[in-house]
């Protein structure tokens, strides 16, 4: 042990200290910019569109997807399907395989006429009389990390969509 | 978002609430003080959380609320008359061995609350052997004892 | 595997959060930063548990962190320099009578800290009667008074 | 109470202690070990594949099965149903008692056309246009210690699986 003034003994390191006030400093500002980033939406859960809040399309508009970038594990997100100028009244809409294997579709309205999965993909059939609708998947991720799923509406044209799970 | 706003919503209620309902609420005097304690915190952490049980909910939530504290202690202090208003100010109970029973009436102390603290830190008898006491922003009563010699 | 990486990252995690927001952060000087502390544990433990209530579950995650205690308390004994950067230093706040007020100020203690501290402990009137205040580094302020014969 | 040095009392027992050191280290030694086991998947929530993700296939291949070895009491999990080789556009999974006594199936994707329990077992019929196809059976263990299910593909091929489910 160190003695200070002689008499008081101590395990004081001041210039140790003092080194790491400004590391604490440091922290504080990594907080900030955590808290900011949480405010605009890298971590989920609302937050700006364009950052979490994401509206995809096909080239022709026909298909259109609402859904967030940035999921939690295990928490309930939705993905909204927009379906236009439909040609058909049994309109079909693929997913692949990440869709079924690492998200947990909890419900989908309307409910889908039949499902299907094979060739790694899932194929929801709907029954729509009008020439455009909407479709909501309630999923849950049930994986952390990355997940690319390839969205095919009933045309066949095909919109990625990108999403990142945090544990 | 929706995170840091619920942490931020609590921090701030909390607060009020805890500074408004006086120092001697829900100081731990007996067990069920302890354990209401614990309940309201263990309510309002179902309130933080809602049902999300990832990781980066939980992480998000503790920081906001350390980083929360950390601004408020670097507010009191920059701006004293902030830090009196949040943390309240320490107040003298017993003067000179003079009761002052107005003071204890309204922050709800009695004679036998320092007489514990009398015995509890220094082994004291009567309040006559206690020069000052003092009620402290926690809700602690401080002793001071005359000096026995003199 | 996926509880005991939740255990580690949140072990972690609480250790950097807690030395990087200073000593004097959620050091309970009034019940607020108590019932926030206890906010804290909480809100960690959900996001430990996530909807994963089975025993197995709880079981694990008390052995991985204490483990992991155990483990870090063997390490800081090995290394003292790492013990150093884990848990800090003791650091002088009061010399001989003289306030060092740079590092009040960066620890965020002030006069009336130092001086609760003396009533609590030693039942001190003025800071003249004080010989070194330290603040640990639990964030408790101690007192060495002054000899009185002297 | 002992005296120490003839003047302090207490109820020191040091040889005790020093014996309980060793125990204390090897209960260090045994958490290592439960934590290492856990990492490797023997408590279930992940670990390595052939430790706790078993796959499972007939010996046509015609039916496999992907499950968990090691589940926990009333969390949720998945067993996915390979179908190959299909003969029927109306396949049926066949699971004996167990499977509805002592587990909760929360969900089916896709939904069966069918479900049927008779003779203690409890059959789901399904709707499959192509030849092969993937069923999910989302679960709940509702009973503690170990699961033994026989599987019956659509080709009447039949495939146990054992699973231990920790309270």
């Amino acid at each position: 042990m160190n003695k200070h003034n002689g008499e008081l003994e101590i395990d004081e390191d001041a210039p140790f200290e003092k080194r790491f006030w400004t590391v604490q400093r440091i922290g504080w500002l990594i907080m900030l910019l955590v808290i900011l980033a949480a405010m605009f939406g890298f971590t989920g859960r609302g937050g700006l569109s364009g950052i979490n809040k994401i509206k995809k399309a096909s080239q022709s508009q026909s298909l259109v997807l609402e859904y967030d970038r940035f999921q939690r594990y295990q928490v309930s997100d939705k993905l909204t399907v927009k379906l236009q100028q439909l040609q058909t009244t049994a309109p079909t809409i693929t997913f692949s395989k990440v869709f079924y294997e690492k998200i947990r579709v909890e419900q989908v309205v309307p409910q889908p006429e039949k499902v299907e999965i094979n060739a790694n993909e899932i194929t929801y059939t709907f029954s729509i009389s009008q020439p455009s609708g909407d479709v909501i998947f309630y999923t849950k991720p049930m994986h952390a990390g990355s997940l690319e799923v390839m969205v095919k509406g009933p045309n066949n044209e095909r919109v990625p969509i990108s999403m990142f799970v945090y544990p | 978002m929706d995170t840091i706003f619920r942490g931020a919503i609590i921090y701030i209620f909390l607060l009020i609430i805890f500074r408004i309902s006086g120092k001697r609420t829900l100081y731990d005097a007996t067990l069920f003080d302890f354990v209401l304690l614990l309940i309201i915190a263990e309510t309002t952490q179902q309130a933080l959380l809602g049902d999300d049980f990832s990781i980066v909910n939980g992480l998000l939530l503790i920081i906001t609320l350390i980083f929360m504290d950390i601004c408020l202690s670097l507010i009191k202090q920059k701006f004293k008359s902030f830090g009196k208003v949040v943390d309240g100010t320490s107040l003298i109970l017993l003067d000179n061995g003079k009761l002052l029973t107005e003071r204890m009436k309204k922050e709800r102390v009695d004679e036998g609350d320092i007489l514990e603290s009398a015995r509890a830190l220094h082994g004291l008898e009567h309040l006559s052997q206690i020069k000052y006491a003092i009620l402290e922003k926690d809700g602690k009563i401080t002793i001071i004892p005359k000096e026995k010699a003199s």
